[in-house]
């Protein structure tokens, strides 16, 4: 043992440690305030403050935020001022309008009808936003609610997985589809025929959460004070699936988007006077080659939106997660 | 003591609890009987898988029973009854948990987790008279009333715990269930906790339903003990009687299981291992019988004999 | 085990049965009748004939089983047989409508009239239950030997019987049946094909007019190929028929020469054609990608866990979440165009068509590509959980190396949750494949949806529907077996209960 | 290196880098290992002695690194090696560690016997033929009965003490010198513990290895240890035979782990306690990390760390008590005659 230890720093018991400032003072037994070891002496937590910081952590984050914010203002400001109109063919005779490839006028190019891509641009943006959000939030309100329920209770159970048990097995593009082409075109058709089935896929998502949460000790407890069961899941259970939510809606987003612009591609879906990204992909898809601009600036700005709700949705569920505040 | 003479706080008789249907159904206990008393620390003993746990979440009313019945104060409160009288026996028994992170809201301020029972019952006539319950409450488990506003995560074990027994106490309750307490804790910190259930079985009288793996930590907090195995109560009786006669040969094996802080005596001493096919109960079955005045044993008549015989 | 089985296969059915009468209902309730006709060029054609165009239309309703038409002549008969009165005649007059009202009270027809010719002819809505029950009643159908009822052919022999036949070999072969060739075996998938039992999924209409649904589904399309026949004795007879397909065809319908080759009155036969099927080309590609994009994703997300938080990994998330994050049309169009041009494959799939292997190489790879980013995302999270887990540090400190953990450990572990999303993909590449198919114009059922959708080709809507919908509850069913073969923990029996 | 010693660790530290800081987990502990001896590692959980251990065999985790000092291993330098290819012939082959979980550290989708005679195959070179046999064998010697049935059978199908059992032949098939118990009857029930415990020291008869046996209770290693580390917050604060802590100990925090072990209370008397709680790892120790609680504590607790000193060859602990300057303080009273007291108890039953 002896020569495995530092040798000067072992001691003989009882002799006196040479050392600097230690006094034969020292050397008294001093009292312990018992409270003392109580305190906790690190600052004060916050949720929600921990989020926004560990959000606002990373310059990608902050750059997609501000690519968003930009998009956003575009799509929803620039139309009310470019008073664009799919079905405006004022300049369809004004050849020189036609097929202008970007430049100081038209930044965006011009189409065979002298429209400006620019305006067109902005006003598909708003109603593709649109649907990708209002869709992504009924599905998630729905979702969420239906599958508290259903986590929770075990007669709701086992109704409702024997639909989703239907549901489920059927592609929803199918659904999708099949049900915009039996209640028609239209904006709010759309959205129906999109979120008819898709809350089912949340909700069993969400039912799965619930039962992991619900066998946890902390809900046991909570029933062993007589808390009602809603109370359990607002403020037990739903708190803890923040960050499982807001990814959930970060994926959601994207595919909302993504599906409208497919729709429109196929004909089915919005009626035929709503601009949207997906009709005009689809409607200048064979300039790929002639004016390629009339192509690839509506993908490229499809893209950029749907990348930049999805990574923010990505940073902020990961920075809703409180596993990464400490 | 003449336990006769005593008053009878939660009585469990013939209890059977089985999980599942069909096939695979699984019987966690069958005939438990037993009484305690008011104001006493009343232990369970047994290893996992024994059904100690399930019996203590049976009292509490979150295990549903099959068989037989749960009677506190005089009432019997398991199978059906009105979610209004559920409700007002859910107040006056509480539980206090095993491990201590799982068992607390991580996402509530220790106010809101202590006082989550107080608005269940409307248990104060004022904001401040809460706030004040709950400010002594976290005196009373030795924590500072300054860390009202804080979250669980921030505490350490030993603090979640006293956290874990204040949420219990506040609510006044009559009988506490505590599950494995101290299980999960660090070894400098479970005489804390010990401690603190005495305190509270002293002044205030509560009666502890205490469930344990550990003899060593049961036979100094219990008044009375019963060992159980695979869902039967094998032995029951007071603690210094059970350490000093214990009868039934599994009790005889876990005593010999307990690590002994002597390494003199811990490396001479044998384990007994416990075989339970040395019961032959093909024609006589067995029953629980008092053996002693306040000692029960799980066996059948011909044991009984013996076992009799052994203490003279 | 069996129990529990049998109990699944039944949910299954039940939910391909609740899907397709959903489907069903809402096609037929919510979309007009008449919209059937908005794409039909006939309609156009007929316009000035009117009572054509009545005699049309309500042929068309009748098959799509919107309703029961009966024309001049036939309605005459049937009232002629049911009356036994045989002076009526679809001729207007009073005399004759009050006999064919009088019939048509009775069975619930109403009597209309021709706008020019003015003759009577009858019709019957259906109601929504009992045009579900014709197109259930006549889902399934199974061929016997008494399945062919030929007044002009009382001798029919019946029977069954194995035997060496001189068109397609050993097979079992039946007389009296509607097809010859009961069992039979060829070279091509699955090399063993029966013929006793069919689907009937109704009939498709305006496109592809006149056929049945499942034909158009599932019968070989493109140009017509000549095959050769070898009969012994050193016959040879080369002939673009499909022999496998010989149905019974009656006397009046039969011409001679058929009579001639075959020497029996299974003479109603299709062609052999060079394409395949819309369906299979569906199944080719989706097989193809399916390979594809596990061969794809399983290394990158295997190297991206085994190298978490280095160089690939990070590489390797970026492109994930720029896949994702893209929507799926931008992303064909872009690989198609990179395709294109850089490698010179056709950019539409008509193009070269099905028999060159230039066609199938963009769509496949962009349906394989388009389902890599969901399956790294999860596999990699798999290896991540399991190299967290106790057995991998235990491994570790037994002396496995790190080759050998991953190898014989985590991967496998990894893989469970897989094989069971292996369905999952499934689905997915049944959505990825209506818009490839869509984009390459590639003759499959992917393609085929829209194209009924835009075509108000109901009967193929729900023909499709079906068809998707089997697949998809199948693979579910196949994932959980395939599950249960890989976890040694997983028994279906108790699974069912949780 | 003494001819003694299978290992020797000198002056070692171990930090982690934890979101920008450097956390140190390890603080300047110096020990060596003796042949075939059991050395036991007492501590709370955060008091690093499950860290340590993972030094001896390069398992620390990503973020953690050995910032100074030393460990040897019979003439390697394992503080050296860096890469898991070095490593690959020190783990398993040289030191072994069985783990606390035996219901996790099992792969659930191999078969029991495939995953004993995988290290068999490894280890010894045997075919796959001859390492069934070796590895039915190994499960006999632990005590599995009916074994040539059961090693075909998976872990979900074994009870935790029957998995804790084959987690040691799969220790053993590694034919270790050194095995590392990292708290291996934790999880386990007591009785199913001294079966474990009884089963470890039978083989450590038999096959002569050297044991590190790490646990938080003090009372499981009295029957099983021949010299015992204390360990507080990433120190070692006193070192001895298993005779000297437990008759002899000389910190307040030894003295107070064994005067709150339930086993030595009476009935009726409160339990002696230790207030406070373990110090957190993120905050900077000055002086004796166990001064806040420590209710013999001196001034100098709290402005200087104390030094390793020597109570006998064997023995030796870390505090300012054993300065010749200190008071005299003798230690619990409980703890004063512990075998005295220990005897009485255990002649009741």
């Amino acid at each position: 043992m002896q020569e495995s230890l530092n040798q000067a720093k072992v001691f003989e018991m009882g002799t006196v440690v040479p050392a600097n400032n230690i006094t034969e003072d020292d050397f008294t037994v001093v009292s312990l305030n018992g409270k003392e070891n109580e305190k906790i002496d690190t600052p004060k937590y916050s949720y929600w403050g921990s989020v926004a910081k560990k959000f606002l952590f990373s310059k990608i984050t902050i750059f997609m935020l501000i690519l968003m914010l930009v998009i956003l203002l575009m799509s929803f400001i620039q139309p009310f001022f470019s008073g664009y109109s799919l079905s405006n063919v004022g300049n369809i005779n004004d050849f020189k309008a036609r097929y202008n490839w970007p430049s100081a006028k038209y930044w965006f190019g011009t189409d065979a009808n002298g429209n400006s891509l620019f305006d067109a641009i902005w006003a598909g943006a708003r109603t593709s936003i649109s649907i990708g959000v209002i869709a992504s939030l009924i599905t998630e309100i729905i979702g969420v609610i239906i599958g508290s329920i259903w986590g929770v209770s075990k007669k709701v159970d086992r109704i409702m997985l024997e639909i989703y048990n239907v549901i489920s097995n059927v592609p929803s593009l199918l659904i999708i589809i099949v049900l915009s082409y039996s209640f028609g075109n239209g904006f709010w058709n759309l959205i129906f025929a999109m979120t008819c089935t898709s809350w089912i896929g949340t909700a069993y998502f969400m039912r799965v959460q619930v039962m992991i949460m619900r066998e946890r000790e902390y809900n046991v407890a909570s029933k062993t004070l007589g808390t009602p069961m809603r109370r359990i899941i607002i403020r037990n259970i739903l708190p803890y699936l923040t960050s499982v939510i807001v990814t959930d809606i970060s994926m959601a987003l994207p595919s909302f988007i993504s599906y409208e612009v497919f729709l429109s591609f196929l004909g089915v879906g919005l009626s035929q006077n709503v601009p949207s990204l997906g009709r005009l992909i689809s409607q200048y898809s064979p300039y790929m080659t002639t004016y390629p601009y009339l192509f690839w600036l509506p993908v490229l700005v499809l893209a950029l939106i749907t990348i930049s709700l999805y990574i923010i949705g990505q940073r902020l569920a990961d920075a809703s997660d409180p596993r990464t505040h400490m | 003591m003449n336990n006769s003479d005593r008053e009878t706080l939660l009585s469990i008789k013939d209890l059977e609890i089985t999980f599942g249907s069909g096939n695979s159904k699984f019987v966690a206990v069958q005939d438990v009987n037993f009484d305690i008393f008011k104001g006493e620390i009343f232990s369970l003993v047994g290893e996992s898988g024994s059904g100690k746990t399930t019996i203590g979440r049976a009292v509490l009313g979150i295990n549903p029973t099959s068989n037989g019945q749960i009677i506190f104060e005089g009432k019997q409160i398991n199978g059906k009854i009105s979610s209004k009288e559920k409700f007002e026996t859910e107040r006056k028994i509480q539980m206090i948990f095993q491990d201590p992170s799982a068992s607390l809201n991580e996402r509530a301020t220790i106010d809101y987790i202590i006082s989550e029972g107080l608005y269940n019952y409307k248990l104060f006539k004022s904001e401040e008279e809460r706030v004040n319950k709950v400010k002594e409450m976290l005196e009373a488990v030795g924590l500072l009333p300054e860390q009202l506003y804080r979250y669980p995560h921030e505490f350490s074990g030993g603090q979640r715990q006293r956290i874990g027994i204040a949420r219990a106490l506040i609510m006044n309750p009559d009988l506490v269930v505590a599950d494995e307490p101290i299980s999960a804790l660090d070894m400098s910190i479970r005489a804390q906790v010990l401690n603190l259930l005495k305190k509270f079985q002293r002044e205030q009288g509560i009666t502890f339903l205490f469930v344990a793996h550990d003899l060593s930590v049961v036979r100094y907090i219990s008044d009375r003990i019963a060992v159980i195995r695979a869902g039967r109560i094998l032995e029951l009786a007071e603690t210094e009687e059970l350490f000093k006669n214990p009868i039934h040969p599994y009790t005889k094996s876990l005593l010999s299981a307990i690590p002994i802080p002597d390494p003199r005596i811990a490396k001479s001493r044998k384990n007994i291992v416990y075989d339970p096919s040395i019961h032959d109960y093909s024609t006589k079955k067995p029953k629980f019988i008092e053996i002693k005045p306040g000692h029960f044993v799980y066996c059948n008549e011909t044991e009984a004999e013996e076992y009799k015989r052994d203490l003279k | 085990m069996k129990k529990y089985l049998f109990f699944r296969i039944l949910r299954s059915l039940l939910s391909i049965f609740l899907v397709t009468t959903i489907t069903y209902i809402i096609i037929y309730s919510l979309i007009p009748k008449r919209d059937v006709f908005s794409q039909d060029p006939l309609i156009q054609k007929l316009a000035s004939r009117p009572d054509k165009l009545i005699d049309y239309k309500n042929n068309a309703y009748h098959n799509m089983n919107y309703l029961d038409y009966y024309d001049t002549e036939t309605l005459v008969n049937k009232v002629q047989k049911a009356t036994s009165n045989t002076d009526v005649s679809g001729s207007h007059g009073k005399k004759n409508f009050d006999i064919l009202n009088k019939w048509a009270k009775k069975n619930g027809f109403k009597i209309k009239t021709y706008p020019s010719s003015k003759r009577y002819y009858a019709i019957r809505d259906l109601p929504l239950w009992e045009r579900l029950g014709r197109f259930y009643g006549n889902l399934v159908k199974i061929d016997t030997p008494w399945s062919v009822q030929d007044k002009n052919n009382p001798n029919l022999k019946r029977y069954l019987k194995i035997e060496n036949d001189k068109w397609v070999g050993w097979a079992l072969v039946g007389s009296g049946t509607k097809y010859r060739y009961q069992i039979y075996f060829n070279k091509s998938f699955p090399f063993i094909h029966q013929n006793i039992i069919h689907f009937d999924l109704g009939t498709s209409y305006p496109t592809f007019s006149g056929t049945s649904v499942l034909d158009v589904i599932a019968g070989r399309q493109g140009a017509t190929v000549s095959k050769k026949y070898n009969l012994g004795h050193g016959v040879i007879i080369n002939s673009a028929d499909n022999v496998y397909t010989r149905q019974y065809q009656s006397k009046t319908h039969r011409n001679a020469f058929d009579y001639d080759r075959y020497k029996d009155s299974y003479t109603n036969l299709d062609q052999n054609y060079q394409d395949p099927s819309m369906i299979g080309t569906s199944f080719r590609a989706g097989i193809f990608a399916l390979i594809i994009s596990y061969a794809i994703s399983i290394p990158m997300a295997f190297f991206m866990a085994r190298f978490k938080g280095k160089l690939f990994d990070k590489v390797g998330t970026g492109v994930v979440t720029l896949l994702i994050a893209i929507p799926s049309l931008a992303f064909i169009y872009a690989f198609r165009y990179i395709g294109a041009q850089l490698f010179g494959l056709p950019d539409s799939f008509p193009t070269q068509g099905a028999s060159s292997f230039a066609s199938w190489v963009m769509p496949t790879v962009i349906l394989g590509l388009l389902s890599v980013s969901g399956l790294v995302i999860w596999f990699r999270r798999y290896m991540i959980d399991q190299q967290q887990s106790d057995y991998v540090k235990f491994a570790r400190s037994k002396g496995l190396t790190d080759n050998e953990i991953y190898r014989k450990h985590i991967f496998k572990n990894a893989s469970i949750p897989i094989v069971q999303n292996i369905p999952g993909m499934i689905i997915g590449l049944i959505e990825g494949a209506t818009i490839t198919e869509n984009i390459f114009a590639m003759p499959g059922m992917g393609k085929m949806l829209p194209d009924a959708i835009l075509a108000h080709n109901n009967s193929i809507v729900i023909g499709l529907v079906f068809i998707f919908t089997t697949i998809g509850v199948l693979s579910v069913l196949l994932g959980d077996i395939l599950m249960v073969i890989v976890d040694p923990r997983i028994k279906l029996s108790t699974k069912g209960d949780e | 290196m003494n001819d003694e010693n299978i290992l020797e660790v000198k002056n070692l530290n171990v930090s982690f880098r934890v979101r920008g800081s450097e956390i140190e987990a390890i603080h300047d502990i110096s020990l060596n290992l003796k042949k075939h001896e059991t050395l036991a590692i007492v501590g709370e959980s955060g008091s690093g002695k499950s860290v340590l251990t993972k030094a001896f065999t390069g398992m620390l985790e990503q973020n953690g690194r050995i910032s100074h000092g030393t460990i040897d291993y019979k003439g390697t330098r394992l503080s050296d090696l860096r890469v898991n290819k070095q490593w690959d012939k020190i783990r398993g082959k040289e030191i072994a560690t069985i783990f606390q979980d035996p219901m996790t550290s099992l792969d659930p989708i191999h078969t029991i016997g495939s995953q004993i005679s995988e290290v068999v195959v490894k280890h010894q070179k045997k075919t796959k033929k001859e390492a069934k046999k070796i590895a039915i064998d190994l499960m006999e010697k632990t005590g599995i009965p009916n074994a040539v049935k059961r090693y075909n059978e998976y872990p979900f199908e074994y009870s935790g003490g029957m998995r804790q059992r084959i987690v040691i032949a799969i220790a053993l098939a590694c034919r270790p010198e050194v095995l590392i118990c990292d708290e291996p009857t934790t999880a386990l029930d007591v009785t199913i513990q001294a079966q474990i415990l009884d089963l470890i020291k039978e083989l450590q008869e038999e096959y002569k290895f050297t044991i590190i046996f790490i646990t938080h209770d003090l009372g499981v290693v009295a029957s099983i240890a021949d010299r015992i580390a204390v360990m507080y917050s990433g120190r070692i604060i006193e070192i001895g035979t298993c005779e000297e802590i437990f008759y002899d100990s000389r910190h307040p925090y030894t003295w107070n782990l064994l005067s709150s072990l339930p086993q030595l209370a009476r009935k009726g008397e409160e339990l002696k306690s230790i207030p406070g709680t373990p110090p957190s790892l993120y905050k900077k120790i000055v002086g004796d990390a166990f001064a806040p609680r420590n209710q013999y504590a001196m001034s100098v607790d709290f402005k200087a760390e104390p030094p390793m000193f020597k109570v006998t060859d064997t023995h030796y602990a870390k505090t300012w008590l054993l300065d010749k300057r200190a008071p005299k303080i003798q230690k619990p009273e409980v703890i004063q005659n512990l075998h005295q007291h220990m005897l009485e108890m255990t002649a009741e039953n």
